[in-house]
């Protein structure tokens, strides 16, 4: 078990420093001299010819990154070239935000999404089966801006129940966490569903049913144990998705997380911002799979973790 | 339940597999409601210039600002008294049918990347494969957006940063679709005669696997479109003057309180263009396998 | 052996079917599986059910448990009397109280039919959880114990996962399955099928084995005339949802007055103890069970077909015990 | 004697898997000689359709050679192979994935026609394709129809139809009827049958059922876990079984022949393992009844009696 954990660390490595890489690539192609950018127009030669040399930009562009890189394995994340802070503690003072919001969101999708599935499946053709689907199916298609910002008017400008933007109580996660879960929900349900109404076909339910098991043994016995383990998997690639899905959520109601941090970057080019923000979600959605492989092989005796 | 296959019916029809899948597609009230929707709005969008000038697009009238949906102005006016309908006709051309071309784009470089991945293997594929994961690594979202930093703004440059962000999942659909037909009998059959291998990727493998390919392509083609809406909204997809659903939303976004036509109105037709895309996704993956269906 | 085949009405018949009519609603058309299936089974018989892919065995077997997909199949006319109780009208709660306790069905493939992610073990203890309540744990455990030491899988696997046995074994779990609460009816659908020569003899040997300690009538469902000569009292010809033969092993084996379809079949399987240079096949293909003749079923393909086998359905005509659903029989009987 | 048609020699095909190195098909040879049937007789797992498909060359032979009329086509170039194929073929086990769902019956029949090149002009593939399908029972209405719209027994039609296009001398028959139902299994066992005479066909016929092997077959070979246990003429093995796996298969067979019921019968214990680096020995020693120490040394085929061989440590030559 140690020993699978560490060798999927390992494998990890690669696969961030590579994307890193890549992006770095193409970063730092992209054209403006980012001394100019951090300097302004009116700056002399001699002080944007120094400011690279202090960024390091008059080096090859692989030993930029393989300093960049070294740096990052000291902690040293670099500065931003936009606001001049220390990448780092700026991130560790925005993270537990959006780290909040994210598992906010993705509880409330799955404690709403995944029993709604079931009864959807469960009493398939019927009334509540139709209602949920056609819940999941709005849910999936409305754009999550939009449906964040009605939010914020209605419940927050109009009827005034919730506070419409920052961070303080757990009040002003409350919109947040809905609309940026709507998207995850929708999934979770469709998912569910699917995935019980396939194990309901299998030829183990009709020997369950033939020992003479009632329907609520056949679902909770057999069906839901099995119809779980996609849903498992599905989680994870949610998380993935809600880490995309904050940076709407948080412009939209202004919470000092990560996805803010990362879209002020993206218009600024503000590279190791960039990097920094990249870096972290690509190790937190692979430690997220990690830990959705580990949950599946305990479910589903079939499933061994081999190193 | 399983049952057996029947023997098969008597009438020697001849229609084939595609003839069986538009078949049961059109079976299907809502995949059908889908397809209508969206071949309507794609219609409507292409014509827009028959009926609606484009300079009503970016004409200014201060004096008509904030006019309500009426008969002059079915969808109402913006702040700068644009005429509303005028924007969303016209930015739909980007939403929709930018969203079609990245996702003919990334189709056709997932199936070659994806196709050579599962149909040679070996150390194709793991190259392949290896630089898919990277590229999973980072949700599509954050990808695109990470692109969208380097290249700039611009319709060009957006096709780029979401095709890029679409082609690894495309790759992996293809790839396993193409795994699972590679050692069926009836390519064995085809190689028993010499078939070379473009033959048997082109006349065996891929028509067999497509099935779940353009299933998720049209699923993706939802997602596309949110997220050309939502970087609009982020205000790093396409910028203003040029219209875009997205960004409609963006510009409008401090009026809507007071006009919420402004935001339901944009709101609405990205929700039905999506809806519409995800029935035709639907009822495609039912009428593709039979299985699914109850 | 000569009482097991009373004519309808027999009032100790463990389980009667009269006039089945079974048919599933399928996308292109509706599938008629049972065209007036009647069947009678004696407590303790061991009966052979054979028939080809899709002459409506299997469906039988659900129907007499009510496990018929729902939706897509249902029973549209006829009955079925199970030890008295009407199996058509029983409540959802009696019918659970026969499931698994009274009547156990053997599943054709062991490979599915066994829930992968619970121990081979508790799915041999649920049923007497759920047909035994009265059991106490202990009495329980030793119960399982003996039953998978019957079928020769040692107790100290049963902590295991489907799986993690092979598929001779796993079939051996699914007849623990069935038998651990000594059913009066067990219906076995293919149990070999899937299986290799060399394992199916071993389960046919276990079943024979079993068959004399546990006194319960059997349904034994398969298409090899083979086994159900091996283990079987008498046996039943399906074809297109119609027994159209039955009688005991001895009188049909006879291989005189069969039924042309069963003399068909006997004729294309090919002899391991003779040599034949030509097989005899049956000719033309199995009834298009969506469009059915009107007549005798079988009559497109037989040789010995008439004016009035195209017209009207033969009933079965009876000689002592051996009933045959063929006109040339007509007229022939002998009580 | 005259030249075999097909011979192989000490033919090996191995594969690797996480566990170890699978011994699939280890060390067989035979010869079929024109117009004769190789049956192959054996369990899952026992490496009978690997033995075809590597003779065939679908599957590379780690080891040994195919010989086609005396030469070795495991070292023939991808062109070359091209025209051996002209002259073996192979028909499939399952009628559902053999052919291809996407195409009719009348282009699946044709596509090696169009590989091949033998033919050119589309009238005469049209020919072609009506000759083969009356030749193989199939009624001209079907031409353009799909294999989903056909049965089992209609499909293995289909398949035999596309082997026979280019007029080979040899096809590899992978369990063709083992999928069908006795009534439709007949019908394509005579119909190979008539074939074969007609055409003078060889069949490496492969099959786990004792009873279509004797029917179809000249030679009969069994097979255990990759190694040839026995290798006789068909009415020689009926008879005189040498080796204990081929006894042990012939009395599990169920028979409708009721003064048989009550037969003793050899009913094995234990199930076939995987050849995953298999010990020396015999590799049916751990279910063997008869099974001794000797069992342990590597067997090898030996003649017990004219063109009898069995690979049995009890079997005195």
């Amino acid at each position: 078990m140690l020993k699978y954990v560490l060798k999927r660390l390992l494998l990890l490595i690669p696969v961030v420093l590579g994307i890193t890489f890549i992006i770095f690539v193409v970063l730092n192609l992209a054209q403006g001299d980012p001394a100019v950018m951090i300097l302004g127009q009116d700056a002399t030669a001699e002080a944007l010819a120094a400011k690279r040399a202090e960024l390091g930009l008059d080096k090859p562009l692989v030993l930029q990154y393989i300093q960049y890189i070294l740096g990052v394995l000291h902690g040293d994340f670099g500065t931003s070239w936009l606001g001049g802070y220390e990448v780092l503690p700026e991130f560790l003072h925005r993270i537990p935000y959006t780290i909040l919001l994210g598992s906010l969101s993705m509880f409330a999708a799955c404690i709403i999404g995944i029993p709604l599935g079931i009864i959807a499946a469960i009493r398939q053709y019927h009334f509540i089966d139709y209602a949920s689907l056609a819940l999941a199916l709005v849910l999936f298609s409305l754009p999550s801006f939009w449906f964040a910002m009605m939010g914020q008017i209605l419940f927050c400008l109009v009827l005034n129940w919730l506070p419409s933007s920052g961070v303080g109580s757990l009040a002003h996660f409350v919109l947040p966490s809905i609309t940026l879960g709507a998207n995850i929900l929708a999934s979770q349900l469709r998912m569910t569903r699917t995935s019980m109404l396939d194990v309901v076909k299998q030829d183990y339910i009709r020997t369950a049913r033939a020992k003479g098991a009632d329907e609520r043994r056949v679902v909770v016995h057999h069906v839901l144990r099995n119809g779980m383990l996609p849903v498992v998997t599905q989680i994870g690639i949610s998380f993935a998705s809600c880490m995309g899905g904050s940076v709407i959520t948080e412009t939209v109601f202004s919470i000092p997380g990560i996805g803010s941090l990362l879209i002020n970057a993206v218009k600024g080019r503000d590279v190791p911002v960039v990097m920094g923000t990249l870096i972290f979600i690509a190790v937190f959605v692979g430690v997220i799979n990690l830990i959705v492989d580990i949950i599946y092989a305990l479910i589903d005796p079939r499933v061994k973790l081999t190193a | 339940m399983r049952k057996k296959k029947k023997s098969p019916v008597k009438t020697v029809s001849g229609r084939s597999v595609w003839g069986m899948v538009w078949f049961r597609f059109r079976k299907n009230k809502l995949a059908m409601a889908g397809l209508f929707l969206l071949l309507f709005m794609m219609a409507a969008i292409l014509a827009a210039p028959l009926y609606v000038p484009y300079d009503q697009v970016v004409k200014q009238n201060i004096v008509e600002k904030f006019t309500a949906p009426c008969a002059q102005h079915w969808f109402g006016t913006d702040q700068f008294g644009r005429d509303l309908f005028a924007r969303i006709v016209y930015g739909g051309r980007i939403s929709l049918f930018m969203g079609l071309g990245v996702v003919a784009i990334s189709f056709v470089v997932g199936c070659a990347l994806g196709g050579a991945a599962g149909y040679f293997g070996g150390r194709v594929d793991s190259v392949i494969m290896r630089f898919v994961d990277m590229f999973m690594a980072i949700p599509a979202m954050l990808l695109s957006m990470a692109v969208v930093a380097a290249l700039g703004t611009g319709v060009d440059k957006l096709l780029v940063a979401l095709s890029i962000s679409q082609i690894p999942r495309f790759t992996r659909v293809v790839r396993s679709s193409i795994m699972t037909l590679r050692s069926q009998e009836f390519v064995e059959a085809a190689k028993c005669c010499g078939t070379s291998s473009a033959r048997i990727i082109m006349k065996h493998i891929l028509p067999n696997g497509m099935g779940p390919v353009i299933v998720s392509a049209t699923l993706t083609l939802g997602q596309v479109i949110l997220s050309i809406a939502s970087l609009g909204f982020l205000g790093i997809g396409v910028s203003s003057p040029t219209p875009e659903w997205g960004t409609i939303l963006s510009e409008n976004k401090i009026h809507i309180r007071y006009h919420p036509y402004l935001g339901l109105i944009p709101g609405v037709c990205i929700a039905l263009a999506v809806m519409a895309v995800n029935f035709i996704g639907d009822g495609l993956r039912d009428a593709l396998d039979p299985r699914t269906k109850n | 052996m000569d009482k097991t085949l009373q004519t309808a009405g027999s009032r100790e018949a463990l389980l009667e079917i009269r006039g089945l009519h079974a048919e599933y609603d399928t996308d292109d058309a509706v599938v008629h599986a049972l065209n007036g299936f009647d069947l009678t089974l004696q407590r303790g018989e061991k009966l052979g059910l054979v028939g080809e892919t899709g002459a409506g065995k299997t469906t039988m077997a659900l129907s007499i448990l009510r496990l018929l997909p729902p939706r897509v199949g249902k029973i549209t006319q006829g009955s079925i009397t199970y030890d008295g109780i009407d199996i058509l009208s029983a409540s959802p709660k009696e019918m659970l109280a026969l499931r698994g306790a009274r009547i156990s069905m053997i599943f054709q493939d062991p490979m599915t039919s066994l829930n992968p992610v619970t121990t081979v073990g508790d799915q041999v203890l649920e049923v007497l959880k759920l047909h035994f309540p009265e059991m106490s744990r202990e009495e329980r455990d030793a119960r399982v114990d003996e039953i998978m030491k019957m079928v020769g899988i040692p107790p100290s696997r049963k902590g295991e996962y489907p799986h993690q046995f092979s598929g001779g074994m796993k079939q051996r779990i699914v007849i623990a399955m069935a038998l651990v609460s000594e059913p009066e009816l067990l219906l076995a659908d293919e149990p070999t099928t899937a299986l290799d020569v060399t394992i199916q003899a071993q389960i046919l040997e276990l079943m024979k084995q079993l068959k004399e300690k546990l006194n319960s009538a059997m349904v034994l469902i398969t298409h090899d005339l083979g086994v159900v000569a091996e283990f079987c009292d008498t046996v039943a010809i399906v074809y297109a949802g119609e027994v159209i033969e039955q009688g005991s092993v001895e009188d049909v084996y006879a291989r005189k007055d069969n039924h042309p379809y069963t003399t068909g079949l006997f004729n294309c399987i090919p002899d391991l103890y003779t040599t034949a240079d030509r097989l005899e096949p049956i000719p033309g293909f199995m009834a298009d069970p969506t469009d059915l003749p009107q007549g005798c079923s079988f009559a497109p393909r037989c040789p010995h077909c008439t004016q009035r086998c195209l017209q009207e359905k033969p009933s079965m005509y009876l000689r002592g015990n051996h009933g045959v659903k063929c006109h040339r029989f007509s007229g022939k009987e002998v009580k | 004697m005259a030249v075999p048609l097909i011979e192989t020699r000490h033919l090996k095909k191995y594969f690797k898997t996480p566990a170890g190195l699978l011994h699939a098909v280890d060390d067989v040879s035979f010869k079929i000689q024109p117009g004769e049937t190789l049956g192959v007789v054996g369990e899952s797992g026992c490496g009978k359709s690997t033995l075809g498909r590597t003779v065939l060359r679908l599957l590379e032979a780690t080891e040994g050679e195919v010989l086609y009329k005396g030469e070795n086509i495991l070292r023939y170039s991808k062109r070359d192979m091209k025209k051996v194929h002209l002259n073996m073929q192979m028909i499939f086990q399952d009628p559902f994935t053999s052919l291809n769902p996407r195409l009719s019956i009348s282009s699946i029949i044709a596509e090696p026609i169009k590989v091949c090149g033998t033919l050119k002009d589309k009238g005469d593939i049209q020919k072609k394709v009506h000759e083969l399908m009356e030749v193989c029972g199939l009624p001209e209405r079907y031409v353009n129809t799909y294999p989903h719209e056909l049965d089992g027994g209609r499909r293995q039609r289909v398949g035999l139809a596309r082997a026979l296009a280019v007029d080979p001398e040899f096809i590899v028959c992978d369990e063709p009827v083992s999928a069908l139902d006795v009534s439709v299994q007949a019908q394509i066992l005579n119909l190979l049958m008539d074939l074969q005479d007609s055409k003078g066909l060889s069949y490496l016929f492969i099959t786990h059922d004792l009873c279509v092997v004797r029917h179809i077959s000249t030679n009969i070979m069994v097979m255990y876990m990759g190694k040839v246990v026995e290798y006789a003429p068909k009415d020689e093995l009926f008879q005189h079984q040498a080796h204990p796996y081929t006894k042990a298969l012939l009395s599990a067979i169920p028979t409708t022949d009721l003064s048989r019921r009550g037969r003793e019968r050899r009913a094995l214990t234990g199930e076939v393992a995987n050849p995953i680096d298999p010990a020396p020995g015999c590799r049916f020693a751990p279910r063997c009844p008869y099974a001794a120490e000797r069992c342990k040394q590597p067997q090898e085929l030996k003649q017990v009696a004219p063109g009898h061989y069995a690979a049995c440590a009890m079997c005195q030559p």
